[in-house]
């Protein structure tokens, strides 16, 4: 059995009073990349804040490379080699492109293996950023913003990277882009958890899918299985 | 509600008598006036959620006003009462008016500043005798009757306008009006979402609190037959929301309580100093009379990081769980 | 000679710089109340006693130790810091959870302690502390005499918030700390110490008002309440700036000392309360101040 | 008439950490407990106390404090220390309760003019004579056009109008005048609109720490050489603060120097025994009428406030402060004032040593004849 | 088309305008700093609906309740109520014409009883909000109309419970009754059922259903069960704009929404992204 880069286990979290998720199980071995499919409000942007512990209270066990990070601080969380890039991507106003490229610190936490990329690496993924790198951050168009989202985390080594609806809203030029680098990512062993709404996007991509609603996961199965699961798919998520 | 008017009467005849035990009938008559300010301070903490830092600006001109018309247009002293309500109340709704546009901190340094304003204007305007401060003002005759240069007979009157005070805020916050200031409170965008103009009902709480806080400025102004900057000062402002705070946020009792204690330590640390530097032999405590001002930081202190809820509101607090534990 | 309304120029021109004079103090004052309140959204109230607690720490350096002032320049607000930092980490750190309100009046309480310590042990009335020997004199302008040492103190207090500025808007600190205003818990979650970061901006706000004290304590008089008086006015000067703008600050509150020091000369009853005045017309017509962005 | 509850109690209320507390003060409080205990702490075997409090510069804190004196804490006598605002509103209510009030620090003229009342005895100095003495010896000196810097409140007011009235008849001209707020520590602004007054004379109608200040600002901003300040009131205590670089040659008015004649230096010897420096007269006055006041408690036998008054006013007062000195009917207490330079440091010889006596005025003309009061009594 | 089905199309379009529609929004937008969050939507509802309003995270439903509300100005367009213009109205106006909005987080008094809850709204009735010197005793009256509403809502039982004590899904309840106390002849639901059981779900759905009866309701929702069990009509909103609208068949087969608010699912739509 490979080593688990991230395992939940009963995950329960809440915002203030409303009871978000109820007890979330999910096991991502090293160097996969699995979806999180379900429908908006389904719970899987929470299930990605609560493993940073940016939810309100949250209760359950969340293990890291094998540490315990239910209760752990955030910052604390991110050195354990998590990186995040949020739904609402996140890209701070008072802060140039590049600086806000800059912000996230290296990450030297004890199981965060590489080194993350340069800089120089970045911008050759993402020319797009190269030239506008003076702008301020809201400044830059949707699909800029978001690549700068996901190009941020880079940097910094993180080796799980939970993205949250990357294609969403992006050109499909660019979303190809993004499913290059996942590939690209993936074959240099990264961990990636991915909110999507995007089914086409992350079909190809997922070694495993897991279907959430109500802040529970309902159905889960590997990319295998994905042609026969067509119709339990189609009732979880289709209208 | 029949408790209620029991306790009243209680207290009524527990004020009248306490003269009688030797007790400073001064002392206490302060100690109702600032607990009459605090009531109305109260008004606006408690019951609406606005933490006003400029309270002493109704005081403060509450009490030159009615000193001025007291000493120098020769009017009775209730009408200098009224006079001192009427002129708080018409600041109140200036500043009010001005402050309600925002909330939280900026409502809270708003007023703060437009006190200042207030102050630095008695400070130079020149009825107020500037630094002086309006001295000796003529406590007169009550209705032309009651000789107030008796200390007993303006006693009784103090106790009837606290009591009568004490009474408005209780009345308000139990009164419809009183219900609709609860749900701005505790929730203000929903109280606009029912159809409430909710700035109209702050205004008024405010213009309501501002007057309550005119009558205890006038009142003191008779006791101390004076009117001065101190009054004014943002200090005073402070002062308040510490009694405030001691006492008990949003509770009947609590500013009342919270302003007996401050009231008590202005005027009994210096002995309880003394007390302990006799004890102890450390001199320094001695002047601990001089200091209040760190024991009132250390109280402001250990309030906002222990005892939120007050006095009061931690009694209530403590025997409502032994109660549900009970059951 | 050359009138301006009525003023000679010369008188008009010496009121400006003397207003530039306060203004730097204001502006160091307020630059450190707005990066306090733009991180921890505290309204510092304790910002007063601070700005005190360095110009007596100064003071207590020369009596007591022979340290002369260019040591206390440095050693005063950097202990102004620690002793904030102990402050945030003890007492203002639970807190954040509550109403801002809170924050307030617990750092008022604070004002009020560090005030009440200093007036039981020395009193209100101020102590002096010499100018520096190589900051004294004046220098004759030809429409007034500039003390040298009013010369230094814009100079210094200009350069130290042009410094801040530059640390806050051109660099990484800087940009962690923009960031960490507009959204901490993303911050967080790239793997930096907000809790930390909040400590150190906290004792760097108030080792900023410990230099503003130490700055003033040749020229003011070193006494317990010289915060309590100057803070309500930063405070305005905040609200008038933009609550939490850096810019905001610095520009404004250099501007109000002008503009209060012009007063004084037109109109002087109305000089204490020029700023109130300008601040309530601000909040009518841009409520969130000259600089600050709307939420 | 006995000595109520059995106790001779005085009180005495003053800054004691404000901006005056230097030049009165716990020291001040220290010398009124010497002439008690000078006294041998009793008087036909009634014990003596003394209660002080801090009035903190607040005319409400002065009178609340003293009311409570009176009503609760048997007070006999009230001696007030510095600060005008203070003193008009404890006079009034020691009046109202019919306790002698006898004012030391405080330096407003309407203490016996205006709110005189038949129970307060104005005993150092008032800002008449600073502004009759100081102010015709500065005119003298050729010092024709003032400018004012007044400390906002009863005591500046009262000593720049007095010093007004003297330079205006004495043919001089004022400039203009700005009105400060007590315990302001930053005088450069005035400076400024002093400088460009075009006024040869800075009149400080002001004391204590602000003097202290507008001194400093006046030299740091290049005024002083040019402009000759005024000090209407200064205390020694100001002098030693300041040192004798920053004042030489300045022109004062006291009521008495410790180093003036050899029974005041005896005193101040152990005066500074007990506090570690000189008194300043505000100190020695603190002394001097306490002892009074106790010597007309022996001589009437009471403590009764009408009996004492009674006696103040019908007997002479001698002692080391004051030598034959009356108090007038308006409660005004004449004595002799002296007019002071401040020495060079050159003529000093050490510290403390800091006044020549330029000319002694006797009190009727320092204060001015009785028919000038508009006093009611 | 023929010339008969034109003329049909716009007497239809005609009779909506005149009697039918009672909330017409005509180029609403909003922007945030050049952000433009509501883009130039034509909103009409139709009265005696329950007309929902769904889209994507962000899509500016939230912000549309706002404006409607006018929790916030909106920068440009129209707002029309029963045919009467009311885009320069306060909100506190806006709730007096009976147009009574709920939260996306709940919203009730938390510290005031049940009872009281349903009676701040009622209250508005009595005219004697600003009367400080009454006795709150008066508002007794009201208890009856009130417990009606409770037990409309099956919180009767918790009437003197002090309101946060009360579980989630009954606060949502009790935030309905107390919309209802307002007789609002339009309410605005924002999203009823979110941080909701199943039960609870379940019962809102149908309460909502429930006091539809005689009302126009416009509501937020994700939940696609609720909507497709009880909306007539659903207008979706994707980055601001209109995307599509009708009833559930024809929005659900509408492959834009499909793209735009499920993503895809492989076997109906080609070609996109
Ligand atoms: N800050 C918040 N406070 C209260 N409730 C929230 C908050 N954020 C989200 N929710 C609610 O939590 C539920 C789950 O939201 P979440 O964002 O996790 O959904 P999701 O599955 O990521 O869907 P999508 O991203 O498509 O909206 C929703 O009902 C949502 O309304
Ligand atoms: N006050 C504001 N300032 C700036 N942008 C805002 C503001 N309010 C909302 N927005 C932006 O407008 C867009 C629409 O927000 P809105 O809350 O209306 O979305 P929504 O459709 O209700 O989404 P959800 O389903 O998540 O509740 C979002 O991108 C949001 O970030
Ligand atoms: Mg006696
Ligand atoms: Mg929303």
């Amino acid at each position: 059995m490979t080593a688990l880069a991230l395992e939940i286990k009963d995950l329960q979290a809440w915002y203030g009073e409303s009871h978000i998720l109820h007890g979330v199980n999910i096991s991502i071995p090293k160097g996969q990349v699995i979806t999180l499919l379900g429908r908006n409000g389904a719970g899987r942007t929470t299930t990605l804040r609560a493993l940073l512990g940016l939810t309100g209270t949250r209760k359950g066990s969340i293990k890291v490379h094998g540490v315990e990070a239910i209760n752990l601080p955030t910052h604390k969380i991110a050195h354990l080699g998590i990186g995040y890039c949020p739904e609402e991507r996140g890209i701070f106003a008072s802060l140039s492109c590049e600086e806000n490229l800059l912000l996230p610190p290296q990450l030297n936490g004890t199981t965060a293996g590489d080194k993350g990329m340069s800089l120089a690496e970045i911008y050759e993924m993402f020319p797009n950023l190269l030239e506008r790198r003076n702008s301020p951050g809201t400044r830059l168009s949707g699909g800029e913003q978001q690549m700068l989202a996901v190009a941020r985390i880079l940097r910094t080594g993180a080796n799980i990277l939970l993205l949250d609806e990357i294609s969403e809203g992006l050109a499909p030029v660019i979303v190809k882009t993004l499913a290059r680098m996942i590939t690209t990512l993936k074959a240099k062993g990264f961990t990636i958890v991915m909110v999507e709404q995007n089914f086409r996007f992350a079909a190809p991509l997922a070694d495993h899918f897991y279907v959430m609603e109500h802040g529970e996961i309902v159905e889960q199965f590997p990319a295998s299985e994905l042609a026969a699961k067509q119709d339990t798919l189609h009732t979880l998520l289709g209208v | 509600m029949n408790r209620q008017i029991l306790g009243y009467a209680l207290f009524a005849i527990v004020a009248a008598s306490l003269p009688a035990f030797g007790i400073y009938p001064i002392f206490i008559m302060k100690i109702l006036c600032y607990a009459l300010f605090a009531c109305a301070f109260n008004l606006l903490l408690g019951y609406v959620g606005l933490l006003s830092f400029g309270h002493a600006a109704f005081l403060g001109s509450a009490a030159y006003a009615s000193g001025h018309a007291i000493k120098v247009w020769g009017f009775s002293p209730e009408m200098g009462i009224l006079y001192g309500i009427l002129i708080a109340a018409t600041l109140g709704f200036v500043i009010g008016g001005l402050a309600i546009r925002r909330s939280g901190i900026y409502f809270t340094m708003i007023t703060l500043a437009m006190a200042q304003m207030v102050f630095f204007f008695f400070l130079q305007a020149p009825f107020t005798g500037g630094e002086d401060g309006l001295q000796g003002v003529p406590r007169g005759h009550l209705f032309g009757l009651l000789d107030l240069k008796n200390d007993l007979n303006l006693y009784y009157m103090v106790v009837g306008i606290f009591m009568i005070g004490y009474f408005i805020c209780w009345r308000t916050v139990n009164s419809p009006f009183g219900q609709v200031l609860k749900a701005i409170k505790e929730n203000e965008p929903r109280a606009i979402s029912l159809g409430y103009d909710v700035d109209k009902y702050k205004l008024l709480a405010f213009v309501l609190s501002a007057a309550i806080a005119g009558l205890a400025g006038s009142t003191k102004m008779l006791v101390f037959v004076s009117a001065t900057l101190s009054d004014a000062m943002w200090q005073m402002s402070g002062i308040v929301v510490l009694m405030t705070l001691i006492g008990g946020v949003g509770t009947f009792i609590g500013p009342v309580i919270g302003a007996f204690i401050v009231v008590m330590l202005e005027n009994k640390i210096g002995d309880f100093g003394r007390m302990i530097a006799d004890t102890t032999g450390v001199q320094w405590f001695s002047s601990l009379g001089e200091s209040v001002t760190i024991v009132m930081g250390l109280i402001f202190i250990i309030c906002v990081m222990a005892f939120r809820k007050g006095i009061v509101g931690e009694l209530a607090h403590f025997f409502t769980a032994r109660q549900s534990k009970s059951q | 000679m050359i009138d301006i309304f009525g003023i000679p120029i010369q008188a008009f021109l010496g009121q400006i710089l003397l207003g530039l004079v306060n203004g730097s103090f204001y502006a160091i004052l307020s630059l450190g109340l707005a990066v306090i309140f733009g991180l921890l959204n505290v309204i510092n109230f304790a910002h007063g006693a601070l700005y005190m607690l360095g110009a007596f720490l100064a003071w207590m350096g020369m009596q007591y130790l022979g340290l002369n002032y260019w040591v206390m320049l440095v050693v005063a607000p950097i202990l102004v810091g620690i002793f904030g930092m102990i402050l945030e980490r003890l007492l203002l750190r639970h807190l954040y959870k509550l109403d801002h309100l809170y924050g307030l009046l617990l750092t008022f309480g604070i004002a009020l302690m560090i005030e009440g310590i200093f007036r039981s042990f020395y009193g209100v009335s101020g102590q002096p502390y010499p100018t520096p020997e190589s900051l004294r004199g004046a220098v004759n302008l030809g429409f007034m005499i500039l003390p040298i040492y009013r010369g230094w103190i814009v100079l210094a207090s200009v350069i130290v918030c042009l410094f801040t500025w530059f640390m806050i808007e051109k660099t990484r600190l800087g940009s962690l700390l923009r960031a960490g205003t507009e959204n901490p818990k993303l911050v967080e979650a790239f793997g930096i110490n907000v809790p930390l970061m909040i400590t150190l901006t906290y004792g760097f706000g108030v080792a900023l008002a410990g230099f503003a004290g130490v700055l003033a304590a040749p020229v003011l008089q070193v006494s317990p309440l010289m915060g309590a008086n100057l803070i309500i006015v930063v405070f305005a000067v905040v609200v008038i700036g933009g609550m939490g703008s850096i810019m905001g600050s610095i520009v404004t509150g250099l501007g109000l000392g002008v503009i209060e020091g012009l007063t004084k000369v037109f109109w002087p009853e109305a000089s204490s309360t020029v700023v109130f005045i300008i601040m309530a017309i601000v909040l009518l017509l841009r409520p969130a101040g000259l600089f600050g962005k709307e939420k | 008439q006995e000595i109520s509850d059995d106790i001779i109690k005085i009180g005495f209320i003053t800054d004691m950490s404000g901006v005056y507390s230097d030049l009165d003060g716990p020291a001040g409080g220290e010398a009124i407990k010497m002439a008690i205990e000078a006294a041998g702490g009793e008087i036909n075997g009634k014990k003596i106390e003394l209660v002080t409090a801090d009035h903190q510069n607040k005319a409400d804190v002065a009178s609340a404090k003293v009311r409570e004196w009176i009503d609760q804490g048997k007070v006999d006598m009230i001696i007030g220390g510095t600060n005008s605002a203070t003193a008009l509103a404890s006079a009034a209510v020691a009046a109202e309760k019919k306790k002698p009030y006898i004012s030391i620090g405080a330096g407003s003229t309407a203490l016996t003019t205006t709110h005189c009342t038949p129970f307060t005895i104005h005993y150092a100095y008032n800002t008449k004579a600073l502004a009759n003495v100081t102010g015709s010896a500065v005119y003298n000196q050729g010092g024709k056009d003032w400018f004012f810097i007044t400390a906002d409140y009863a005591f500046g007011h009262s000593l720049e109008q007095d010093t007004i009235n003297v330079v205006k008849a004495a043919g001089g001209t004022i400039k203009g005048t700005v009105r400060v707020p007590l315990s302001t520590t930053d005088f450069s602004s005035y400076m400024l609109q002093a400088q460009t007054s075009g006024a040869q004379i800075l009149g400080l109608a002001n004391a204590g720490g602000d003097f202290i200040n507008s001194i400093k600002a006046a030299s740091e901003f290049g005024v002083t050489p040019g402009m000759k300040p005024a000090g209407l009131l200064v205390f020694i205590n100001d002098v030693h603060a300041l040192g004798l670089k920053a004042t030489q040659g300045l022109y004062l008015t006291a009521p008495w120097y410790w180093n003036q004649d050899d029974e005041s230096r005896a005193w101040s010897a152990k005066f500074e025994e007990r506090i570690k420096r000189k008194p300043s007269f505000v100190q020695a006055a603190d002394y001097t009428a306490a002892e009074t006041y106790l010597k007309a408690v022996k001589e009437t036998g009471t403590d009764d406030g009408e009996a004492i008054m009674k006696w103040f006013k019908s007997n002479t007062i001698n002692n080391f402060f004051a030598k034959d000195a009356m108090v007038r009917k308006d409660g005004l207490m004449i004595h002799d004032m002296y007019l002071m330079q401040v020495k060079t440091p050159e003529e000093s010889k050490g510290p403390w040593d800091y006044y020549n006596v330029v000319e002694k005025i006797p009190g009727e003309k320092a204060f001015g004849p009785e028919s000038e009061s508009t006093c009611k009594l | 088309m023929g010339l008969t089905c034109v003329f049909n199309h716009y007497f239809l379009k005609l009779m909506h305008n005149m009697s039918d529609l009672i909330l017409e929004t005509k180029n609403l937008t909003k922007e945030f700093l050049g952000f433009v969050a509501v883009n130039d939507v034509n909103l009409q509802v139709q009265r005696g609906h329950i007309h929902a309003l769904i889209g994507p995270n962000g899509a500016g439903k939230t912000t549309c309740f706002n404006l409607l509300t006018k929790f916030l100005p909106p920068t440009s367009g129209n707002i029309f109520f029963n045919g009467n213009n009311i885009t320069a109205e306060k909100p506190a106006q806006i709730a007096r014409r009976g147009i009574i909005r709920s939260f996306q987080i709940s919203a009730v008094f938390p510290d005031l009883t049940v009872l009281e809850n349903v009676r701040i709204g009622l209250q508005r009735q009595q005219n004697n909000s600003f009367h400080f010197w009454k006795s709150n005793q008066c508002l007794h009256e009201l208890d009856d109309q009130a417990r009606e509403l409770l037990a409309e809502v099956d919180l009767l039982e918790f009437e003197n419970e002090i309101t946060s004590n009360l579980p989630y899904g009954r606060k949502r309840a009790l935030e309905i009754a107390t919309t209802l106390g307002m007789k609002p002849e339009l309410m605005l639901l924002d999203e009823p059922t979110q941080g909701m059981g199943h039960e609870d779900v379940d019962r809102v759905t149908q309460l909502i259903k429930k006091v539809s009866a005689g009302r126009t309701i416009l509501m937020v929702e994700h939940n696609m069960n609720v909507i497709s069990s009880i909306a007539d009509k659903i207008t979706v909103l994707a980055r601001g704009a209109t995307l599509a609208e009708g009833n559930y068949q024809e929005v659900s087969r509408n492959p834009a929404v499909m793209e735009a608010y499920m993503g895809t699912s492989q076997g109906e739509l080609e070609g996109a992204h």
